[in-house]
């Protein structure tokens, strides 16, 4: 099977105008995905599926991945001259990075038994509405597994064929598996409260025992 | 909708322009007016194999709409992970599809020595092999009278077929400790080694399953009127199961090789041959038949994997129990369980816990086209489409 | 009557029983549970009713599917918030006399799901539940171990009097209220007269 | 011929309702309560706490260090631990548990804690029959509920109570050895100090001596050794 950088040379030319790249993973298993701007993420797709080289006709796994807004600290070598003699110094370079909600795609071929390939598409965002492409159309076994993203994580897939809640009922408002997603305070009995569950069962005990 | 290359009800009943029963009658092929009944089945029916349910549409006795409904079972098995260290988390693996607590322990295992590097000695991979053979064969025991039990045999097969589980469950209580809910791999092997004598029950365990599946066979498989139940009885094509994801015995009911035992290769499998089971049609008594037959090969591998088991430890010393933190990364890892293709997801931060942890749940996606298969039949073909899905609730909803 | 007089009695081949003990007698020997699984402890009951562990041998074999005929209620796993309005409806439609067995640690309490969003930290919450029986799954003789708990129960029972049982008071409610769907958690959330947690301060 | 497969299962149930009156393979009830299956070696219910002593408070082998606590997944366990210390069974002083509660009704029974302790001090039970009327009172289980003797350990689980045993006999060599070594050790410093002292005495004026260092009686080290027999 050809590497990653290689599909994403002809996928690029298959599919004009996307802004393709790859992200590293640096885990022993090396699967790195492909990020797929949202606009050209079902031509890539597309190209994907049916370019007989890949044929990736089976779309395993469909899965939503939200991160918030966070600080990255990167250590950068920097040059600098200290005492007029230039040395390489290592330093801390904190950036903003703004929260996104990610839709990963793991694709395999069952025609050709390799991958797998994995596709993300990413959110500029995370404020309502969040969109990506659904890719339903292409396979089927995303519709589910999409409609279980959309459920949980409040991403809108563009061209879902279905897109209701399928977990939670339907007049469920959060989305429960997004990282600042609050519980309802439902702590009355916890006789083996800790750190977050104490306090917030703490609340929940009648006045005059808490001062005793 | 371009890109499909599949009539499915969803295609039709998104474009614009007819009525809703116009869009019915073309996916059915019936033309004829008359009252449709919507009958919710589940989330308490004795035919749902849980608290599964199905809203559906009945023309007379016809389907022409089936929506399954999920979240009954909904218990947030992939939050609890992510605010749970790694080891937290596999015993929650054992709820997901709980007849096969140790085929979900080795997916997750996996995943994680993935994620991490972690090599597994020798003799671990023959127990998790062992161990993962013998949930199959129970599973599509289990599976058997289920699904016997949907089509109206009442108690007999089902009887029959707990007798057997418990055989193997006593083996997995004399090994883990319990019965349903083992928690017994770890990363990088297996928590403790067999007990004394372990090997040579399991050996009299499996030299004695094929009376048992012959006793079977000649209750069932040859049967008249289980024939005429499930022949021709939601079908599936080859090219749809693809499309749709659809892993495990029902892909391979459809005709299509794809076993991941063979295609990835994991564990020692390599090392033990065995057929894999095709079926012609892609109806409910293939997917019987193709469970009857994987039971057989799955007692091929497991009567010489249980001579050729070496000594030596079961885990990785290099793993560590308590602090574990892979470096940051991701990693899915798959394995073939008794349903199909169970994977796992992990993002690690560099935490001690999962920043993601997504389990890709055969039993939820193998429903995706259950609507497609049951279209146009009667209801109670419905039902037994259904249990030959072979689902287990606890996975479809997590 | 005392007991040395009706031990007396019966070794004289006159056997006297009131009418209470004859009325509790029949009604904890043919207990018929509805057949109604959830989750994981689903499979032991199952299991129990099974040839190795024959819950008929308890007069309990007859699983009736309708809540119309069943008098006991096995919550064989997790309750979740999308299932606790028909586990409580479910109860609703049983008749009087019914009893409930909360199976397994999620019943009770939500038990290792417990943290879950989605989950109901015990079902007793809604409805009474007269056994628990913890275990994550209980074994099936722990099933059959609180089926003697329940037939204790049932046979303590008495047929007048203040204490009576809950299905001869007309003042005690046989069924409950039904909760909704709100927007981010069951409306309401428990019902105060049936669950009236114990206080632990820590 | 279409009913021969019908015929072939109906021999074949006639077989087993025969068999299930002299073929003990058929004969798969077990009566309980009057039969009981025996119970596995492996086999596990709930935690329990090991004690060493006669008196069950005062030898548990908990100190009370939460990793348990910390490590239960669905974090059932609640521990206060002790303000003073006490001497464990190798002699070394240690915390102690103040309260030691467990929730049965939250207890997935995953084994981990028995795992992740370091101390062997906690195990599992077999006791299975524990369902309860009184979801409040019933199901929270205390310290002095959760207490039972390591004898009571060995019978429930010999080979592991025995590899437990083992581990623990080694940790009390050790603890032994090392007090001994201590007090050596410190005899030596001492006896040179004291000569030391002598010879500056010899030299200086009287009065300094009494600066010399006295050996102090090493009171954990000779505390008796709660240990169990290996």
């Amino acid at each position: 099977m050809e590497t990653l950088e290689q599909t994403l040379a002809r996928a690029a030319v298959a599919a004009p105008g996307a802004q393709l790249s790859v992200v590293k993973n640096d885990s022993p298993c090396a699967q790195h995905s492909l990020l797929v701007d949202v606009e050209h993420a079902y031509a890539v797709a597309k190209f994907l599926r049916d370019d007989p080289q890949l044929r990736l006709d089976y779309c395993s796994n469909v899965t939503g991945v939200d991160f918030l807004d966070a600080e990255l600290s990167e250590k950068v070598k920097v040059k600098k001259v200290v005492d007029g003699v230039e040395k390489e110094v290592e330093e801390v370079k904190k950036t903003k990075r703004a929260g996104y909600l990610e839709a990963v795609y793991h694709l395999y071929s069952m025609a050709l038994k390799h991958g797998p390939v994995i596709l993300r598409q990413r959110t500029p965002g995370r404020a309502d509405p969040v969109k990506v492409t659904s890719l339903t159309p292409l396979w089927r076994s995303c519709e589910f597994q999409e409609r279980e993203v959309f459920d949980l994580y409040g991403v809108l897939f563009d061209g879902h064929p279905d897109l209701r809640r399928i977990l939670m009922w339907d007049g469920f408002k959060d989305y429960p598996m997004r990282k600042d997603y609050a519980e309802p305070d439902d702590y009355e009995y916890e006789p083996t409260p800790h750190d977050e569950v104490l306090e917030k069962a703490k609340a929940h005990l009648p006045k005059a025992e808490v001062k005793a | 909708m371009d890109g499909t290359q599949f009539m499915t009800f969803h295609d039709l009943a998104y474009d614009a322009g007819k009525t809703d029963f116009q869009r019915k009658a073309e996916v059915i092929g019936v033309g004829r007016e008359g009252e449709l009944l919507e009958v919710a089945m589940g989330p308490q029916h004795p035919s749902t194999h849980g608290v599964f349910r199905m809203d559906v549409v009945l023309d007379g006795e016809t389907v022409v709409k089936l929506k399954p409904v999920f979240g009954y079972l909904h218990r947030n098995h992939e939050k609890i992970a992510e605010n749970t260290s790694y080891l937290g988390s596999m015993p929650y693996t054992d709820r997901l599809d709980y007849f096969c607590s140790l085929t979900n322990n080795w997916a997750y295992a996996l995943a994680v020595e993935k994620l991490a590097g972690l090599q597994v000695p020798e003799r671990a991979e023959y127990i998790r092999l062992i161990t993962a053979e013998l949930t199959r064969v129970l599973n599509h025991t289990c599976l058997a009278g289920f699904l016997l039990q949907d089509m109206g045999a009442l108690g007999t097969p089902l009887m029959y077929a707990f007798r057997e589980r418990e055989k193997i469950l006593d083996l997995f209580e004399s090994l883990t400790g319990a019965r349903m809910m083992c928690n017994y791999m770890r990363f990088g092997g297996c928590r403790c080694d067999l007990p004394a004598g372990w090997l040579a029950e399991a050996r009299k365990v499996v030299a004695e399953y094929p009376k048992f599946l012959d006793e079977f066979d000649a209750l069932l498989s040859g049967n008249e009127i289980l024939m005429a139940r499930t022949q021709g009885v939601g079908k599936l094509s080859a090219e749809l199961a693809i499309n749709a994801g659809i892993t495990g015995p029902m892909l391979r009911a459809s005709g299509v090789d794809y076993d991941l035992r063979k295609v990835d290769n994991y564990g020692i499998y390599s090392r033990y041959p065995f057929r894999v089971p095709l079926g012609d049609h892609g109806d409910v008594y293939d997917r019987y038949m193709i469970r009857m037959l994987e039971m057989r090969e799955s007692l091929k591998i497991l009567e010489p994997a249980l001579k050729d088991i070496p000594e030596g430890p079961v885990v990785d010393p290099k793993a560590k129990l308590r602090g574990f933190r892979p470096k940051p990364g991701e990693a899915y890892g798959r394995i073939e369980t008794p349903k199909g293709e169970l994977g796992f997801y992990l993002i690690s931060d560099g935490s001690p816990n999962p920043y993601r942890y997504r389990v890709r749940p055969p039993s939820l996606i193998n429903l995706t086209i259950l609507e497609d298969m049951c279209l146009g039949q009667t209801v109670a073909d419905a039902v037994i489409t259904l249990g030959s899905v072979d689902i287990v609730l606890g996975e479809v909803d997590r | 009557m005392d007991d040395g007089l009706r031990n007396e009695l019966s070794k004289q081949g006159v056997v006297v029983v009131k009418l209470e003990e004859l009325y509790n007698w029949g009604r904890k020997n043919s207990v018929w549970p509805l057949s109604f699984g959830l989750a994981c402890c689903a499979i032991e009951m199952m299991a129990a009713s099974m040839a190795r562990y024959d819950l008929a041998r308890f007069g309990a074999e007859v699983f009736r599917p309708s809540p119309r005929q069943a008098d006991l209620m096995i919550v064989a796993g997790t309750v979740t918030k999308k299932m606790a309005p028909q586990v409580v409806r479910l109860y609703n439609q049983m008749p009087e006399p019914k009893y409930v067995i909360a199976m397994g640690a999620c019943a009770i309490s939500g038990g290792p799901f417990k943290q879950g969003y989605n989950v109901l930290k015990g079902i007793d919450r809604y409805i009474p539940v007269d056994v628990h029986i913890p275990g994550c799954p209980p074994r099936p003789e722990a099933l059959i171990h609180a089926f003697m708990t329940l037939q204790r129960k049932i046979d303590a029972q008495k047929l007048t009097g203040p204490d009576r049982a809950r299905h001869l008071n007309a003042d005690l409610p046989s069924e409950f209220p039904v909760p909704l769907f709100g927007e981010h958690d069951l409306v309401p959330s428990k019902n105060p007269n049936v669950w009236r947690p114990a206080v632990v301060v820590r | 011929m279409l009913g021969t497969g019908i015929l072939k299962g109906m021999v074949e149930t006639a077989k087993n309702f025969a068999g299930s009156y002299h073929d003990p393979e058929r004969l798969t009830t077990v009566e309980y309560p009057e039969q009981r299956i025996a119970s596995k070696e492996n086999a596990r219910q709930f935690p329990f706490l090991v004690h060493d002593t006669e008196d069950p408070m005062q030898g548990l082998r908990c100190v009370a260090c939460q990793i348990c606590e910390k490590e239960c997944p669905p974090q059932c366990i609640y521990i206060v631990k002790s303000k003073d210390k006490r001497a464990d069974y190798k002699g070394q002083m240690q915390l102690y548990p103040v309260t030691f509660d467990i929730d049965l009704s939250v207890c997935m029974s995953c084994q981990i804690c028995v795992e992740v302790c370091p101390f062997e001090a906690i195990k599992m039970d077999t006791e299975f029959e524990l369902s309860n009327t009184d979801r409040f009172g019933g199901l929270l289980v205390n310290k002095h509920q959760l207490a039972k003797s390591n004898e009571h350990y060995r019978k429930i689980h010999p080979t592991e109570a025995a590899v437990s045993d083992d581990a623990l006999a080694i940790e009390v060599a050790k603890a032994k050895a090392k007090a001994k070594a201590d007090v050596e050790a410190k005899a030596k410093a001492a006896a040179d100090a004291k000569a030391k002292a002598e010879a500056a005495a010899a030299a200086a004026p009287v009065g300094v001596a009494a600066t010399a260092p006295v050996p102090k009686p090493s009171a954990p080290a000779a505390a008796p050794a709660a240990a169990p027999a290996a």
